[in-house]
């Protein structure tokens, strides 16, 4: 009883002290501690958990498979994938290239035209110098997924009588070399899968915007504006709408604004005519044609409300939340607040 | 009358020495041939007597106020602990840290007074929030259409705090699915988040008094990956079809997925995020959104314990607190363009 | 077929394959995410053994010394659990060193004996596959939430609140034009903070206050909405560059053939079950 | 009347995938036949500020090019690499390439592999990668300090002792420029931070549009000279360049962000047709629940 509920609790006001006031303490080991090892530290443990986390997905597939559930085969392709990534990232390295050395001097032109031609080398008149000047032999700068694939290089260079290591990038470094298996399966399956969900959300902003931009009421029509002014403003299209178009809208806002304050119907009409004539009257005789106001232009707008509302409107929410935050860390501190320990 | 003259003229007092106190931390070792540490000891001593008959007279004229009095004169005596001893005496504190260090303290003392009044049986009046009262109605609503709820708890691990308070919110919301007999299926993309959120539904299914209704893989790990865990929860929504979807936690660009899939299966959503750039997604796409600092708050809000209730009424002086300070810098910063002061206030906070 | 263009052929077939979810679920998507949820797991487990276990965890308890002779006794008995360690995982000696290279672990000075503490706290967490000693993970959760709760109370208190309030100084020697900007911006923070008060109730001027900040509120929402369609629809543009770039004769025309084939298999599909389909649509 | 009033509310009321059709279509076509789309690129004032920048340089002067991106944000940046590697080496100027993100050494040797030939230069004379060095910021406190000691070796583990342009340089002051190519942490920010501010080095930066609103501050105070911000900024740039080029003489083929740019607009004015559609089939069908009931 002790152990499983008390202990929790000491070590959570422990530590939550301890990596508070840690930033004050002038002890090198403790500035430490709380600038770079607290967090190390949970990242280790976090990486421990994962084995767990994996193990529980692989049981709840395992169990869909065996039971015949619905969807049953799709489950066999994410425990094969699971299983090409372990193969990948444990197993087979598949990341061997060769060293070639000492190599005398009316070889290297050959050599190079082989190299070029057979692994299609992206910059093939750099490479006779950087033979001449390697001393503990040259690098092919290709990464052979298989030995078969390193071992035919290495036959074609056989006549050379040059001296050949089939070597292996170390274990760790083999999961972020270009040709290896492991970045391959990174490349080819992991990028475009996961790209691809990002770049769904092109689709999902228009639809979204276009059932939630709707004049529910005065919030949801700045939501509105604020919107299509930065949208058109951020593109070059938004340089080419002319000045007059917005002023109408300014004037038609400013109408919608006052409607509810003037009752009847007419009077509203009249007064936004009235408005626009005004307004291009002015500005055409004003000689806006040529150089519009600067207020005038969508781009221009765009940066206001871009520089001043809006980060007015992120400040309040920046502080706010922060605030919740140091509350609820108060909380825990404190240990008021307790349930993810479940007691 | 006299007694607040007394009052008033113990203060003065403490400050002299508070002030005096000060300055002799800078000045030279020796001061007319004593050493400087006994003249610490002196002031120390004839600090705390002044100190005492100060408190005597409050809680003598204020009962009511007693305990708020106590607070501020805990302050100032922790400030000056650090600052002269912690600093320039043992110096175990890290120099120029006491603005952070009297903020982070106040702060935590302002909050702390609030749980004590309380606890002691005050009454806080707390304004309604839309999002809240729809969690019964939402996970009412999946019991008659005999469909699963849905809680996506982030994709943040426990080393944020939008993620702990998730974790929270989904013990009340665990505790109506057991009242109501729901499904409840909680997709994570940590393993420690699983583990913390198994905790949680184990304890609200007993508070409930439905132990039996709990299954471990209500919480199950889909994948570490943002986005393949997006694709996931997609797969599950659109296929099981749950009528109640809460997204709580620390999101990234992968809200407006979530949102818009469950919008598309018609059911209701509730979020909330202490992530300001996937808030407008969640207020375009979803029916109520805790906005910041609502998310942070709800939580105590539903607990209803009065020490959770004192501290929101304390972040809410804090916030009066951090207005009024926002005003005086605006203030201060003013005079001293216009030359009228040397010091800038600006350079209290920080380089 | 060389390996690059199987490459591209699987690039393309597993983009079309998420892009097809638009339409509406079926079995594309369906494989192509759970092939999806396997990969990136294992790929999480991968990445998580091989830049975080090895090199921050062993690396720091069995760093690579340079030795020069003479080693304290307790060290080579430490270094001795390194070996038994090696000997389990090359199979008993068959296979070669994979985890733990020769004499220790390039990357770091000197042996961190403290971080047998996570060491200790990561396997508690995997002790929870065993029920009897399931509880002792609690201990790692509370390490980690403790720590949270301390470092992130200081973080933004310090970033969030008071860099906030010192910016909120309004620099009154710029035009007049930057001033009423500057007031405009600190009356927007200040309404937008009422707003989010609680325990005060929301009517009459505070009410109206609490309005305004909601307005500025909304504008930052609406704002922030605009600003981030242009980074998506860019995300787009990318995959759409990447499928024609595949569509070409040097990749045998991949986009087009694996884009028909996925048309004409989904109106089968759709047709061919049409009974449950309409089930599934909302 | 009442023909048009119903055919504006079926229009308010599409089926997503409808939606979805159209955004994809209006992708698809300006990449596909972008001179169909092609709009006027009329260049703002923080992409010009940072083609006067960089157009101040004279030949023989060094800059410092530090690659912090990867596949995912390429679609933005890259693009403006491109577009400086072809204004730097057209005026002769030396680059010296660093990247703070595993994946920077994929884009920096792609970027010099496309530009480097068209002008001739040498590796280690005219340009020098030194490549991926872990540790963020750490990285830019020590290329401030002492850059030799942090990269004894290149990106292909050359040792920069028989690099002849690594003779010239000590820290972060013999740099004439400094240039981010930034897409998050670490980026542009620690830059200004660690490194040009300190030591008062010029500095530009070319980021993502997401990254925009953090490093504008920055831009305003003149610790950053310019900014490119996101694709619209690449296609400024790319026209500012080209207009550069061929004021030489020399073509170049028009960037890929020009093309996209025209994409960006097709998409952004669908979605904005769609949210005006969507209101007006609001403001009707709200006026007959009203008359109706």
């Amino acid at each position: 009883m002790f152990l499983k509920r008390h202990i929790p609790i000491f070590i959570v006001i422990g530590v939550g002290l301890l990596t508070l006031f840690g930033h004050f303490i002038n002890h090198k080991g403790i500035q430490d501690f709380v600038e770079k090892d607290a967090l190390q530290w949970f990242e280790i443990i976090a990486s421990f958990a994962i084995f767990l986390g994996s193990l529980n997905m692989l049981k709840l597939q395992m169990l869909k498979i065996i039971r015949k559930q619905k969807n049953w085969p799709y489950s066999a392709l994410a425990v094969l994938g699971f299983a090409f990534a372990i193969f990948a990232g444990f197993f087979y390295r598949g990341a061997n290239y060769i060293v070639i050395s000492d190599i005398n001097e009316s070889n290297i032109i050959p050599i190079t035209e082989i190299l070029t031609e057979e692994l299609q080398l992206k910059k093939p008149e750099s490479i006779p110098d950087k033979i001449r000047a390697s001393e503990d032999g040259y690098e092919i700068p290709k990464i052979f997924m298989t030995q078969s694939g390193a071992e035919i290089i290495m036959e074609k260079l056989e006549i050379f009588d040059v001296n050949m290591e089939l070597k292996s990038k170390k274990w760790g470094a083999h999961l972020t070399e270009r040709g290896s298996l492991f970045s391959w399966m990174f490349f080819n399956i992991f990028n475009p899968l996961s790209s691809t969900m990002f770049a769904l959300l092109a689709f999902f902003v228009a639809s979204a915007s276009y059932r939630a931009f709707r004049i529910r009421n005065f919030e949801a029509t700045l939501l509105l504006v604020a919107g299509i002014i930065l949208m058109l403003g951020r593109v070059p299209i938004g340089e080419l709408i002319p000045w007059w178009v917005v002023a109408i809208l300014i004037v038609f806002g400013l109408g919608a604004i006052s409607a509810p304050w003037i009752k009847n119907r007419k009077m509203v009409f009249s007064l936004i005519t009235g408005g626009i004539v005004l307004f291009l009257g002015v500005g055409f005789a004003m000689g806006w044609n040529q150089t519009p106001p600067q207020i005038l232009l969508i781009p221009v707008i765009q940066d206001w409300i871009f520089d001043y509302p809006t980060t007015a409107g992120s400040r309040a929410l920046m502080i706010g939340i922060a605030l919740g935050i140091v509350a609820t860390s108060f909380r825990i501190i404190v240990g008021i607040e307790r349930s993810f320990l479940g007691e | 009358m006299k007694k607040n003259f007394k009052i008033i003229s113990l203060s003065i007092l403490i400050l002299i020495q508070l002030i005096l106190f000060q300055y002799l931390l800078r000045v030279e070792p020796s001061i007319l041939g004593w050493e400087i540490t006994n003249l610490y000891f002196v002031i120390i001593i004839t600090f705390s007597l002044t100190l005492s008959a100060l408190l005597k007279m409050i809680s003598k004229q204020y009962p009511k106020h007693i305990l708020g009095v106590n607070f501020i004169i805990a302050f100032i005596v922790i400030l000056l602990i650090y600052r002269t001893i912690g600093i320039y005496v043992i110096s175990i504190f890290n120099e120029g840290t006491t603005f952070k260090f009297s903020v982070v303290a106040l702060v935590s003392m302002t909050l702390y007074y609030y749980i004590q009044k309380a606890k002691s049986g005050e009454e806080i009046y707390l304004r309604p929030i839309a999002g809240l009262k729809a969690i019964e109605e939402a996970v009412g609503r999946a019991t008659e259409m005999g469909k699963s709820v849905l809680f996506v708890p982030g994709i943040s691990d426990l080393d944020q705090v939008e993620t702990v308070s998730g974790l929270i919110l989904l013990g009340h919301v665990a505790e109506t699915t057991a009242k109501y007999e729901a499904g409840l299926n909680v997709p994570v993309s940590k393993a420690i988040v699983m583990e913390a959120a198994r905790e949680t539904c184990r304890e609200s299914y007993l508070r409930a008094g439905r132990p039996d209704l709990y299954y471990d893989d209500m919480v199950h790990y889909l994948t570490d990956d943002q986005f393949a865990y997006a694709a996931g929860v997609n797969g599950i929504m659109v296929r099981e079809k749950p009528a109640a979807c809460f997204y709580l936690g620390k999101f990234y660009a992968e809200s407006l997925i979530l949102a818009e899939t469950g919008n598309s299966i018609g059911a209701i959503q509730i979020a909330g995020t202490g992530s300001p750039s996937q808030i407008p997604f969640f207020v375009t796409a979803c029916d109520y959104t805790l906005i910041g600092e609502e998310f942070f708050t709800a939580s105590a809000y539903l607990s209803k314990k009065p020490e959770l209730l004192g501290s929101i009424k304390g972040q809410d002086i804090v916030k009066g607190l951090i207005m009024i300070t926002m005003v005086l810098t605006v203030i201060l910063h003013g005079f001293f363009q216009a030359g009228w002061i040397e010091f800038d206030i600006v350079t209290l906070f920080g380089h | 077929m060389s390996a690059e263009i199987f490459g591209s052929w699987i690039v393309v077939f597993l983009t079309l394959c998420i892009l097809s979810y638009l339409f509406d679920d079926n079995p594309f998507y369906k494989a192509a995410e759970y092939l999806f949820i396997g990969v990136s797991a294992g790929y999480a487990a991968a990445m998580a053994f091989w830049k975080q276990i090895q090199p921050n965890l062993f690396g720091r308890l069995w760093p690579k010394l340079e030795t020069n002779g003479e080693v304290s006794v307790l060290q080579s008995i430490w270094y001795k659990v390194y070996e038994v360690f090696n000997f389990i995982n090359t199979g008993f000696g068959t296979l070669d060193r994979s985890v733990f290279p020769e004499g220790g672990i390039k990357g770091h000075e000197e042996i961190r004996m403290i971080y047998v503490i996570p060491f200790i706290l990561g396997i508690f967490m995997l002790l929870r596959l065993v029920p009897k000693v399931g509880w002792l993970a609690r201990w790692a959760i509370a390490y980690i939430v403790g720590m949270t709760a301390g470092l992130r109370f200081y973080s933004f208190l310090n970033s969030d609140i008071l860099m906030q309030i010192q910016s909120a100084a309004i620099d009154f020697t710029a035009g007049w034009g930057s001033i009423i900007n500057a007031i405009i911006l600190f009356i927007g923070t200040m309404t937008g903070l009422i707003y989010f008060f609680f325990s005060k109730e929301h009517k009459g001027s505070f009410g109206t206050l609490s309005k305004i900040g909601i307005y500025f509120l909304m504008i930052k929402f609406g704002a922030s909405f605009g600003f981030a369609v242009m980074g998506r629809i860019s995300l787009l543009i990318g995959r759409f560059n990447e499928l024609k770039n595949y569509s070409t004769a040097e990749f045998n025309y991949a986009t087009p053939i694996i884009l028909v084939f996925i048309i004409i298999s989904l109106a089968i599909w759709s047709f061919m079950d049409g009974g449950n389909k309409n089930e599934s649509t909302a | 009347m009442e023909l048009v009033k119903n055919i504006f509310i079926k229009l308010g009321s599409l089926d997503r995938r409808i939606i979805f059709l159209l955004v994809g279509l209006s992708v698809l076509l300006p990449l596909l036949k972008p001179a169909w789309f092609a709009l006027p690129i009329r260049p703002k004032q923080h992409s010009q500020i940072v083609f006067n920048e960089i157009n101040k340089l004279e030949s023989g002067n060094r800059v410092l090019l530090s690659f912090e991106y990867g596949p995912s944000t390429m679609p933005e940046i890259h693009p403006m690499s491109i577009a400086l590697l072809n204004h730097l080496f057209v005026k002769d100027i030396k680059v010296y390439a660093v990247a703070l993100w595993p994946d920077g050494d994929f884009m920096s040797t792609d970027a010099f592999a496309e530009v480097a030939d068209d002008y001739g230069k040498k590796y280690g004379i005219d340009y020098v990668n030194l490549g991926y060095k872990i540790g963020g910021e750490a990285v830019i406190k020590n290329i401030a300090s002492d850059i030799l000691s942090l990269y004894p070796t290149d990106i292909k583990g050359k040792s920069i002792e028989n690099i002849p342009m690594m003779k010239e340089v000590n820290n972060v002051e013999d740099f004439d420029f400094v240039f981010s190519l930034s897409a998050g942490y670490p980026g542009s920010k620690e830059w200004v931070q660690y490194a040009t501010d300190p030591k008062g080095i010029p500095m530009s930066t070319g980021c993502t549009s997401i990254q925009v609103t953090d490093i504008v501050p920055y831009v305003e105070n003149g610790q950053i000279r310019g900014i490119l911000a996101g694709m619209p900024g690449a296609a400024e740039y790319e026209e500012l360049v080209k207009t550069e080029l061929k004021s030489r003489g020399l073509v170049i083929k028009s960037g890929e962000a020009t093309s996209m740019m025209s994409a960006q607009s097709m998409a952004h004015v669908v979605i904005v047709i769609f949210i005006i559609l969507g209101n007006i089939t609001y403001y009707l069908t709200r006026n007959n629940k009203r008359k109706g009931s």
